[in-house]
């Protein structure tokens, strides 16, 4: 793991009288793959919202390699190398699937592979003139991972990238997030439910419970840890 | 209802109807005299043109066509066929209109469109292809700043209109009637002229106005103006409105409990419409020209056939004005024919005899029809400003609103 | 300010937003519910006025009761024109094709009916007196048609608030008008609702129109204006928000008001799209929008 | 090579046209080109960026009332430029404060200007100056102003066929698809909204300082809110997400309520209505729909500039 890329320090966030997340520290390497788990509506896709310039923290500081993006507008941060997918796909609809990778590649910025050979990556590059509003939602993921890319970034908030996929997908779509990091260096921050899958790819997990940082540390040790299991499974396990 | 959707279709369709039944018998071979012109038919202006325009136009065509047609000089008779579209209230509909009536249709002659801002559009056009424009209901005092040599306004002007208004005011402020005047006007070019004749007027009447408030075109509550008159002892109304406006302003007197012993509002007032109304609008006064008791020469005749061939009565103002403008161009192509310069240079220089009293033109404005004022009094619109026309004496302070 | 001046305000605020309120209540329906942005609104509140003007002057029906025509005859010409129109757009359309179809939609039957009321009844001003008397209370006088005229409106206005609160179609379209493409609600004919609030929406500013042909003059371009008017109260209130309308058209209401009284009739329009702006730039979703 | 050579013929049959038809015909033609010039500039902001503007009344009545400011001071074409200068900066200042609004919100707002122009000019020229109504006394000739809409109209195509060549005809598709998800893109949305919204006003107002002078006499009511609804007919009628739907739907407009308007006077409110009817029923992708077989992208060919590698 290189020197610390993406990083923050006591984030917080507040919706009206909610406390969605609070002093979430964390960090992400470059060229690492960082697992953020937790259960359902512990406040992981908010803490991307905030990365990615979505959403204002109510408190704490983010930074991306020397620049303090807490404050910056969406397009700015992506710019600076922060590219994302969503949990629920948003390519644009009505563009084909080749100019929704071109859309990204135009605006960022910064060099990145073509888009030819990003849909290749990705296995769609039989399918570049189709609009996107004709792909299956799995297809749409593995579309935001190209359009993504194609942002040319140095770290990839990865939102559930495989929800829905059947056991050789997954391990398809590993292999690919495995090539991208050690093609380009590209560091990874990826929410998962797919713990095997995390468990074999990601280098750290972070456990978010509550909108707190619960556990930290490589794969093996989060799941050894108490505070995980009783998160996961329920205040009555032991 | 159905009787008034037949009426209407009649009315719409009759003059075009009639008169292609008719070419076909009586008159063979006559080539018609083709005349052209705009009116809205939709659109805010329609109100206006329906009422104002539009029946004296097909009304004279009528009669006309009756007669075996309009007098041509050295040509007989010959069938009058009108050509005209609705405009929608639309300056550039209007004038493009106009540009193809001149040089496409190659019309004989041109009739305005209604409104003062419809005839600041097309008189440029009508003057550069040299039709002569006689226009019914354009009252402004910009029109002079046009200099436009074809362009006639038949109505009283702004001056005028004030001039008469301060007349009666002043008579009836020394006979200890009023002795508190308040104006209302639409802040539109209209309301903000007549505003300022009546600044001028009033004051060289030495009157005092004790409050002026404007208000916006398409205003649909008055009462805050009024019950401010009210409560500063307000005794004489000048309403310087438009015919919604003024309808509005009427009912909500009546409404907030205010009855001033002078009433006096610009359009609308000689509708009527108004009168019927308001129940006879007895003692209500308003900017007048012209009613069927005036002396000039076959203003009864003139009543009578409007209301025989619509159903409904002539205005009490502009609508005289309106067929006196075509009873010039007939007298005009008797005596000229249809050279246009010829029948300009004859609207130069003649004293007209209509139905709304002699009508002469020095540089395009009508300078024998003074300001006048009317008054509602047992269903007539008399004439009670200036004395030496009046058909009847200002009754003040007016009844109650029925 | 005097007492009278303060009474003068609420209540004229009140007469004008009780109107506003009904005519916006049924504009968010169709607007907030299918997205049919209905340019139209106003045309039928043209055509409720001429109907009343006509039932009161050919037959004297009292203006009042013909609410009873117009609200059926004009609910029932929504649920026609929605199947023979709009359902057919509507069906399984992206939202934005749909929105401008529809809005053309509405521009041509805006058109259609301006020309079949000036058929019917020509461009004259038509007009009739019905309690244009004044009734004096509170140390002011207000005339008692419009106080009819609002104190209907809003108990029109107040019984359809309820009806959505109380009852189970009610919540139903509540839930599709808060949330047009995420309520899924089992059990429900959503072209039917459609259909339903179509008419509702339609037959609120025909009745609204059977009010005003008490007080104004009618001419067949009466209705553009106000469907401006109902456009921005519930824009103001909240797209989608019942209460929001209702609440958006009495303080529309108060401020034109409150702006003639205080300053002049010029700035009434300016008072209130100035109103407007200031709450859309601070609350970029309305008064009462989420 | 057919289209090329039909487009061709059509430039030069309408710089002749003045020359060939009658004052009529070329005031026809002037008022479809200046139709077509404020249709094609709203399509090119509002197709794909799906912000339903109703500011145009606002924009070209702001440069028709400059004309009559200021036409008796300043020689042709300066007043169009004006207009230009006029709506596109009243553009960048509503843009700023209204761009964040969506959709109806948006739409209201931008209707709202246009009233609130007309009122706080009645007020101010009541008000301050004393009078609200201005003559334009010499106008220029018919052929100058021709010449003028004919030249805002080529450019209002031709800036729109560069739009959606370029990166920011991308990123209004993505704005008019998902907004948010631009952004995330490393789209500057503001700016690309606020600019292009400018950019489409320019034309508005530089559209009505044109078509002013044929008025001869023009008040406030010049901010006229049909002009806004007007404008959104054709552009959606013929299709706002293409360049040949908004031109298409603007003649086609034109042409159909002249003729309605001479044959049947009485009747042709109807039959507008029912056009507008018809046309939505039979062609779901309005009338540009006729022209090709696929259906509508906010995008033609690749944007110049790509970046890649």
């Amino acid at each position: 793991m290189g020197p610390i890329l993406l990083e923050g320090t006591d984030v917080g966030k507040r919706f009206g009288g909610l406390r969605v997340l609070n002093g979430v520290s964390f960090g992400v390497g470059e060229g690492e793959i960082v697992a953020l788990i937790g259960p359902n509506g512990a406040g992981k896709t908010t803490l991307f919202n905030l990365i990615s310039g979505l959403v204002r923290p109510s408190e704490g500081t983010i930074r991306m390699a020397e620049h303090q993006i807490a404050a910056l507008p969406a397009h700015r941060i992506s710019r600076l190398g922060v590219a994302r997918t969503f949990q629920t796909p948003r390519p644009f609809l009505d563009l084909t699937v080749s100019e929704n990778v071109r859309i990204a590649a135009l605006f960022s910025g910064r060099p990145s592979a073509p888009p030819g050979a990003l849909l290749d990556l990705v296995e769609l590059g039989g399918q570049a003139g189709v609009p996107a509003r004709h792909l299956p939602a799995g297809r749409r993921k593995l579309l935001e991972l190209a359009m993504a890319l194609a942002l040319g970034p140095r770290v990839v908030l990865l939102d559930e990238i495989l929800a829905g996929l059947t056991g050789s997908e997954v391990s398809r779509v590993t292999d690919i997030l495995r090539r991208i990091r050690d093609t380009w260096g590209i560091a990874l921050f990826w929410i998962e439910h797919v713990m095997r899958a995390v468990m074999e790819t990601a280098e750290r997990v972070i456990v978010l419970h509550h909108g707190e940082v619960i556990s930290e540390g490589d794969p093996r040790s989060v799941a050894r840890d108490a505070r995980v299991l009783q998160a996961y499974l329920g205040p009555s396990t032991p | 209802m159905s009787m008034k959707r037949r009426e209407f279709l009649k009315t719409t369709a009759g003059g075009a109807a009639a008169f292609t039944v008719l070419r076909g018998k009586a008159w063979g071979q006559a080539k018609p005299v083709r005349i052209g012109y705009t009116l809205s038919a939709t659109g805010p202006y329609s109100v206006g043109a329906g009422i104002t325009q539009g029946p004296n136009y097909t009304l004279w065509q009528e009669q006309a066509n009756a007669k075996g047609g309009l007098l041509v000089k050295g040509e007989g008779r010959r069938p009058i066929e009108f050509i005209s579209i609705d405009d929608r209230s639309e300056h550039e509909t209007a004038v493009r209109f106009y540009e193809k009536l001149a040089t496409d249709d190659r019309v004989d002659l041109m009739l305005p469109p209604w409104g003062t801002a419809m005839n600041f559009a097309v008189a440029p056009i009508a003057n550069k292809y040299g039709y002569p424009l006689l226009g019914p209901t354009a009252v402004s005092n910009k029109i002079k700043d046009l200099q436009l040599p074809y362009f006639y306004a038949l109505l009283q002007q702004p001056d005028q209109i004030m001039g008469a208004f301060a007349g009666i005011l002043k008579e009836l402020k020394a006979q200890g009637k009023i002795s508190k005047i308040a104006i209302a006007y639409v802040n539109d070019l209209f309301g903000i002229e007549l505003n300022a004749s009546a600044a001028t007027a009033l004051k060289e009447a030495g009157l005092d106005v004790v409050d002026v408030k404007s208000y916006p075109l398409g205003v649909k509550d008055l009462s805050p103006v009024l019950k401010g008159f009210k409560a500063a002892g307000v005794d004489a109304f000048v309403g310087l409105t438009y015919p919604p406006d003024n309808i509005l302003a009427t009912s909500q007197a009546k409404e907030v409990d205010w009855n001033p012993p002078v009433w006096l509002a610009a359009v609308g007032t000689a509708f009527p419409f108004y009168r019927d109304r308001f129940k006879g609008a007895e003692g209500v006064m308003g900017i007048a020209g012209w009613n069927p008791k005036v002396k000039s020469a076959g203003a009864k005749e003139y009543f009578d056939a409007h209301v025989k061939k619509h159903q409904k009565e002539p205005d009490r103002w502009a609508s005289a004005f309106a067929y006196a403008s075509l009873q010039i161009l007939e007298r005009c192509v008797a005596e000229v024919g249809l050279d246009r310069p010829k029948i300009k240079g004859m609207v130069d220089s003649t004293e007209f005899q209509t139905v709304a009293g002699p009508i002469r033109f020095v540089k395009g404005s009508n300078v024998s029809t003074p300001g006048m004022v009317g008054q509602w009094q047992k269903g007539e619109f008399e004439i009670v400003w200036p004395k030496s026309l009046a058909t009847g004496t200002p009754v003040v302070p007016k009844p109650a609103w029925a | 300010m005097s007492p009278t001046l303060v009474v003068d305000i609420v209540v004229g605020g009140l007469i004008t937003g009780g109107i506003y309120a009904l005519v916006a209540l049924g504009l968010n329906l169709q607007y907030g519910l299918m997205r049919v942005l209905n340019v139209a609104h106003g045309e039928f509140l043209m055509m409720g006025a001429y109907l009343t003007y006509s039932l009161h002057t050919a037959w004297g029906v009292n203006p009042l009761l013909t609410l009873l025509i117009t609200g059926p005859a004009s609910f029932g010409a929504g649920l026609v024109l929605h199947r023979l129109l709009y359902a057919r757009v509507l069906a399984g359309e992206a939202a934005e094709a749909l929105e401008s179809r529809s809005l053309l939609l509405s521009f041509g039957l805006l058109f259609v009916l301006q020309n079949a009321a000036l058929l019917l009844w020509s461009a004259d001003l038509k007009g009739y007196s019905y309690l244009a008397v004044p009734l004096h209370f509170l140390g002011s006088v207000f005339p008692a048609n419009r106080l009819v005229a609002a104190a209907v409106a809003l108990a029109v206005s107040l019984a359809f608030y309820v009806f959505l609160q109380q009852s189970f179609l009610g919540k139903a379209i509540r839930a599709l008008m808060q949330d047009p493409e995420g309520a899924q609600l089992a059990g429900i004919n959503l072209s039917r609702v459609h259909g339903l609030c179509f008419g509702i929406g339609i037959a609120m500013s025909a009745v609204t129109g059977s009010l005003i042909s008490m007080l104004f003059e009618l001419t067949p371009f009466i209705g553009l204006p106000y469907t401006v008017t109902a456009l921005v109260v519930v824009i103001l209130g909240g797209l989608g928000n019942v209460a929001g309308s209702l609440l958006g058209g009495l303080i529309l209401g108060l401020v034109e008001t409150a702006s003639v009284y205080l300053a002049a009739s010029d700035i009434r329009l300016i008072a209130s799209y100035a109103v407007l702006s200031l709450i859309l730039i601070l609350k970029p979703s309305g008064l009462f929008g989420r | 090579m057919a289209a090329k050579l039909a487009l061709a013929l059509l430039v030069m049959a309408l710089v002749a046209a003045p020359e060939i038809l009658s004052p009529y015909y070329r005031s026809l033609a002037l008022a479809i080109l200046a139709d077509v010039a404020l249709a094609v500039s709203w399509a090119f902001f509002s197709g794909p960026s799906r912000y339903l503007s109703l500011a145009t009344g606002a924009f070209f009545g702001a440069g028709a009332y400059l004309t009559a400011i200021v036409e008796a001071r300043v020689p042709w074409p300066l007043p169009v430029l004006g207009g230009a200068l006029m709506g596109g900066a009243m553009a960048l200042l509503v843009g700023a404060l209204a761009l964040r609004l969506r959709g109806p919100y948006f739409a209201v707002f931008t209707f709202g200007l246009a009233e609130l122009a007309k009122h706080s000019l009645i007020w101010y020229e009541t008000g301050v100056t004393g009078t609200v109504g201005r003559l334009i006394l010499a106008p220029p000739e018919p052929w100058t102003l021709y010449y003028t809409i004919l030249c805002l109209a080529g450019l209002a195509v031709l800036t729109a066929l560069a739009l959606r060549r370029s990166r920011w005809g991308y990123a209004l598709a993505g704005i008019g698809s998902d907004e948010e998800r631009a952004e995330t893109l490393g789209i500057d949305t503001t700016r690309v909204k606020i600019g292009t919204f400018a950019l489409s006003a320019a034309f508005m107002g530089a559209v009505g300082a044109a078509m002013a002078p044929r008025w001869t006499y023009l008040d406030p009511q010049v901010f006229n809110p049909f002009v806004s609804f007007q404008t959104v007919i054709m552009a959606l009628l013929g299709g706002a997400t293409t360049v040949a739907g908004p031109i298409v739907g603007a003649v086609f407009l034109g042409l159909a309520s002249e003729i309605l308007l001479l044959k049947f006077r009485y009747l042709y409110l109807l039959g507008l209505g029912l056009t507008l009817i018809v046309v939505v029923l039979a062609l779901p992708s309005g009338l540009a729909g006729l022209l090709r077989r696929s259906s509508p992208s906010p995008l033609s060919s690749p944007p110049a500039g790509e970046r890649a590698g």
